[in-house]
């Protein structure tokens, strides 16, 4: 036989072979897969050079650090993947609830990795797994089922460790000075953009004209959209005692809702709960430039002596405040999100940079326990710079444990 | 091109090349246009996001889950955010209106908790690693890694409250102003690009989709 | 019991979502995700009072026949439309409301957006002057990253050699402003982050704990 | 009031017309100026060519049409080099129009240009939502959180989806961002949970924001605007409309640089004289 026909019959008892088996197999419960042995009964393994010998030593253990919904699948990867014959591309990861099945497949992996993490399992159930070597020609062989095992969850998520030492180093360095600091021990450097408030408010005052106050563009969902609603308080007992109009355009309504309620609660605390109408704060719309082109609108037509932007903003930033400008309104600015940061910076009278913006209402409020919480903030600023610090010179010194653990 | 005009895309491109010189008017000044533009814009949106958050949130993720119930007992838990968005909504009831609080509160709390988490892990944790780089001679990479380490500290230092920014850390608060300032110079200078990129876009539209559009279709 | 009850609340959310974090047994692990679908179902129900109110102040203004009331009737005229097409329809592709949103929204959206192009430079001529040491450097900053990223800049300074010696390599235009943004840029944004994270920490340590409840109208 | 002080104080408006024509005029009349690659680019292009052909590539289509003329530009750029390589892409949106967005790129360039098969070398799952809830839904099964594709077809049925079912399944994650939910999402989750390796596109205004997770190496590489969509076109030499629109940009560009000279200029002059007086 020469070798052209030789490969020819090779080529197409595999063909008869692969289509028979198929299918054969349309209508079984089992996946359809070459059958090692019984390829090795009719002797027909010698001819077929092509089959890939299958993975082994199938491993399964409990994923660790979750909550019981995972299982790692380990196995050694076949002779012919990246050696031997270095036909196999593919695992397939086949799993059941009972040993005797039905196996069904619950996906796959390249080739040349031999891990598999199913993070589809429930912890009431026991799971049995079987690891499936693939050739491109859809040649197929089948490990050995594992043992039963179910996944466990776990009290303590180990790789989470290093984030929980510095949540206790942040909230107890806060926390300490939170209820320990008394106001008189406390200095607290003077915020620009805050001491102008009052000069903001008392132009309007004396101008006749309204302040405008935009608490942010986000829900309440977001830390900057709650600074700003707790400056508003500060702000609207101000405007309550000049007897000067406010106007609060919100793009959320739960912050309209939050809005509403500490201007409502500002008025009565400086007896002037008269003067409080629920339309003082008035939502527009959800949407970011629909909000942009409303207040433009607002700005244009009420022409506010003062704008107030304090919360989280995105690019309607520059369209406000550029427009503020253009009225001659004196603006105060602040936000934590630093992409916006710079058009405020250049484009308002003040801003505030980022934690600026969180201690706006402690440095407003002077309540000895937001003000200690101030001084907490330090002292979580002077661990990072000694941190950055020292790992920097071990660094350099070529330890890595820190940058490591980190 | 084919004779049959597609009335829907015609109308379409039509109007959005009008709406879009409405808005670009206000660059001149206020005028009627623009307020015709802002409060359609205003009007559409609002009752757009509404449909969206229907749609996108309470239909299949309230109604969707309270309808699982049967299956699943799991799915009760649904009945929380159904008794606090109707806490919302009794906010049109005056007396009644103090329950949103309980809503507003479930909201901050929960963020509350959970910012505080992530923000440390990404803002903090995961800034300081990349910061530790080492300083190991004269050359253009420790240089580099210097000045960020430089960078970052004085920069924090400028947020120190508590401290007077006087003698040592007023020097080093005055570095780190200057580092802020270079941020946002940087930031604004490459921002110059994607804002002008926007308007190309929109020039784009007006210029190939709306004039040459319009022009052979008249032309044809 | 009007303020304690949402004091409450703040807390116990807020304890459990630090739990969450670090502990994924059940019923811990997975409450985040949880309780983030509930924030989404009760903003969707507050939305309802927005539009609501939007509603009101602009009836309001029809009926006084205030002189620019034709605006308002536009304003009604477009939420009304959108929701009934949105529910009615649907929103899916190729739905009215969908056709409303292609070709009334969204060019208003971009070109909305694309103003942001004339306000950088005028805000960029009017405040990059170099009356203080700090603005200044933010000039200086601006001004190299500006020129950096375009070609223009890249033509500018592709005459320094590339090879030898290295150090020259750096006055290249673009390598100078991918070096302040990596570098300078990377440094104050991270100071911001950092000092911002803690900033965030502490406010949500004050909410949680009752310290700070803003949200609830108390100061 | 003298000349200087006229230019110092110049109507706004007229600078708005200088910069409106500054962009017409290039976009009618193209000068085809040459383009630098910048190193997160690079690195965006080496990373791709990097892995093994055929590779299954998550592509997440987060921005809508107000920021399509950045970000769309590089969607074709990406998916083009994709496709060349071979890789699968699945789409997925947790913006809510970013879908139809998916939609047209696919159109455009898988089957337009490559003549690849939806369901065998791409498919487009469409909108989920839930902002970042949605991201850790998919991180955990795509059947499960997405079951159907954007045609409302199960996503069992495609071949492309045999076997992949969650980020472990995923060779590489490309974020296309406009905001949030967006890089810092991502990243959290594909980078932090599931080490799995991320590139991202995002905005020029954002670049400085996001650069910091390049520098750290949570993102493989970064493209920032149309500048980098306009390099990516160039790295796999498919100069489009990005590259077009970088004319147009860069006069536009040295026409803002010459203001902000000017008004230095004049700012200089006027104190000079306040001071002789």
């Amino acid at each position: 036989m020469d070798m052209t026909k030789k490969v020819l019959v090779v080529f197409l008892s595999i063909v008869t072979l692969f289509l028979g088996n198929s299918a054969i197999c349309q209508d079984a419960e089992i996946i359809p897969v070459v059958d090692e042995t019984a390829l090795q009964d009719s002797n027909l393994i010698e001819e077929i050079p092509l089959l890939p010998q299958p993975p082994g030593n199938i491993y399964v253990t409990d994923s660790p650090n979750d909550g019981g919904k995972s299982l790692t699948i380990k196995w050694e990867k076949s002779p012919d993947d990246g050696d031997g014959l270095n036909s196999v591309v593919e695992y397939e990861i086949l799993r059941a609830e009972d040993m005797k099945g039905p196996f069904e497949s619950i996906g796959s992996t390249t080739a040349g990795k031999h891990e598999f993490i199913d993070s589809t399992c429930n912890r009431k159930n026991t799971y049995y797994f079987k690891v499936v070597a693939k050739t491109p020609e859809k040649f197929k062989a089948e490990s050995g089922i594992s043992e039963g095992i179910s996944p466990v969850a776990q009290w303590f998520d180990r790789t989470r460790l290093s984030m929980l030492i510095a949540v206790i180093i942040v909230v107890s360095s806060i926390g300490f000075f939170l209820f320990r600091a008394k106001k008189e021990e406390l200095y607290i450097r003077k915020i620009a953009g805050l001491e102008a408030i009052d000069e903001a408010v008392g132009r309007a005052t004396e101008m006749g004209r309204s302040i405008l106050y935009i608490p942010g563009i986000m829900d309440m969902d977001d830390i900057q959209t709650i600074a700003g609603i707790a400056i508003l308080g500060s702000i609207a007992k101000k405007t309550a005692q000049y007897e000067t109009g406010l106007n609060v355009p919100v793009s959320r309504s739960v912050v309209m809702t939050a809005c509403q309620e500490i201007v409502k609660e500002s008025y009565t605390n400086v007896g002037h709960a008269d003067a409080y109408y629920p339309e003082m704060v008035r939502y527009l719309t959800d949407d970011q430039f629909g909000f942009a082109a409303g207040v433009d609108g607002i700005l244009l037509r009420e022409k506010p002596a003062a704008c107030f932007y304090l919360g989280k903003f995105y690019a309607e930033s520059l369209i406000l405040a550029e427009t503020g400008f253009s009225i001659q309104a004196i603006q105060i600015a602040g936000t934590a999100e630093s992409s916006q940061l710079p058009f405020f910076v250049t484009a308002c009278d003040y801003t505030l940079i980022g934690e600026e913006l969180f201690a706006a209402s402690a440095y407003l409020s002077q309540d000895p326990k937001m003000l200690g919480s101030l001084k907490g903030q330090d002292i979580a600023k002077a661990i990072i710079i000694f941190f950055i610090t020292f790992g920097i010179i071990l660094e350099s010194f070529g330890i890595h444990w820190l940058s490591n653990w980190l | 091109m084919t004779g049959s005009v597609d009335i829907t895309q015609f109308f379409g491109v039509w109007v959005s090349a009008i709406l879009t010189l409405c808005i670009f008017s206000f660059l001149y000044k206020d005028n009627p246009l623009y307020k015709f533009a802002e409060h359609l814009f205003v009007g559409i949106s609002a009752g757009y996001w509404f449909c969206f958050y229907f749609h996108n949130h309470i239909k299949p993720k309230l109604f969707g889950s309270l309808a699982k119930i049967p299956e699943d007992a799991y799915y009760i838990v649904y009945i929380i955010p159904l008794g606090l968005g109707i806490m919302m909504l009794l906010r049109l009831v005056p007396k009644l209106s103090w329950m949103s609080r309980w809503p507003i509160s479930f909201i901050v709390g929960t963020f509350a908790g959970l910012n505080l988490i992530n923000y440390l892990q990404s803002n903090v944790l995961d800034q300081i690693k990349p910061t530790i780089s080492p300083v190991t001679g004269f050359n253009v990479d420790s240089i580099s890694n210097l000045i960020l380490a430089i960078g970052v500290l004085t920069g924090i230092i400028y947020f120190f409250f508590s401290a007077e920014h006087k003698g040592t850390i007023g020097i080093a608060a005055k570095i780190g102003i200057w580092f802020l300032m270079v941020a946002f110079g940087a930031s604004f200078g490459y921002t110059v690009m994607a804002r002008i990129s926007l308007l190309i876009g929109r020039m784009q539209f007006l210029i190939f989709d709306w004039i040459l559009y319009s022009k052979n279709l008249l032309s044809f | 019991m009007k303020r304690e009850i949402p004091i409450i609340i703040t807390f116990v959310t807020g304890i459990l979502m630090i739990i969450d974090f670090f502990v994924p047994h059940p019923p811990f692990g997975g409450l985040s995700s949880l309780f983030e679908i509930f924030f989404t179902i009760i903003f969707s129900f507050a939305t309802i009072l927005g539009i609501l109110a939007l509603s009101k102040i602009n009836i309001e203004k029809i009926y006084r026949k205030r002189e620019t009331y034709g605006y308002n009737i536009v304003l009604l005229v477009g939420l009304v439309t959108m929701i009934f097409c949105g529910l009615v329809w649907g929103i899916g592709e190729k739905s009215p409301f969908d056709f409303l949103y292609m070709n009334f929204m969204m060019p208003m959206q971009s070109t909305m957006f694309s103003l942001l192009a004339f306000f950088v430079a005028s805000a960029s001529y009017r405040a990059f002057r170099a009356r203080t040491p700090e603005a200044t450097l933010l000039l200086i900053a601006a001004f190299f990253v500006m020129l950096g990223r375009v070609p223009l800049g890249y033509q500018m300074t592709k005459w320094v050699p590339e090879v030898f010696p290295s150090w020259l390599h750096f006055l290249q235009l673009p390598i100078i402003a991918n070096w302040i943004m990596d570098f300078p840029n990377t440094a104050g944004q991270r100071a911001i982050m950092i000092g911002a994270a803690l900033g965030i920490a502490s406010t949500s340590l004050r909410l949680v704990l009752g310290i700070e409840s803003a949200h609830i109208g108390k100061e | 009031m003298s000349l200087i002080e006229k230019l110092k104080n110049i109507d706004r408006r007229i600078i708005f017309l200088i910069i409106g024509l500054s962009v017409i005029i290039p976009l009618i009349v193209p000068l085809n100026l040459p383009i630098s690659v910048s190193p997160p680019v690079q690195a965006t292009y080496d990373y791709v060519e990097s892995i093994p052909e055929g590779s299954t590539i998550l592509m997440a289509f987060d921005y809508d049409p107000g920021t399509m003329p950045e970000l769309y530009p590089m969607s074709i750029a990406f998916m083009r080099h994709c496709f060349r390589k071979n890789h699968k892409i699945i789409a997925v949106s947790i913006w809510p129009f970013g879908a139809p967005l998916a939609r047209d790129a696919f159109n455009q360039v898988g089957e337009g240009e490559y003549g690849k098969v939806y369901g065998i070398d791409f498919v487009n799952l469409g909108f989920v939502p839930g902002d970042v809830v949605a991201i850790k839904a998919l991180a955990r099964s795509f059947r499960e959180i997405s079951p159907k594709d954007v045609d409302n077809k199960p996503i069992e049925s495609f071949p492309i989806m045999q076997g992949i079912d969650n980020f472990d399944n995923i060779d590489f994650v490309f974020e296309l961002s406009a905001g949030f939910p967006g890089i810092p999402e991502w990243v959290m989750i594909v980078y932090g949970r599931h080490k799995k390796p991320m590139a991202s596109g995002c905005t020029a205004v954002s670049y400085p924001q996001y650069s910091p997770y390049y520098q750290s190496g949570q993102l493989k590489g970064l493209l920032g605007g149309l500048k980098a969509a306009a390099e990516y076109e160039v790295l796999i030499g498919m100069p489009e409309k990005a590259v077009s629109g970088m004319d147009a940009q860069s006069i536009a560009h040295a026409v803002i640089v010459f203001f902000v000279i000017v008004g230095n200029v004049f700012y200089f002059i006027d104190s000079r004289k306040r001071k002789k007086i």
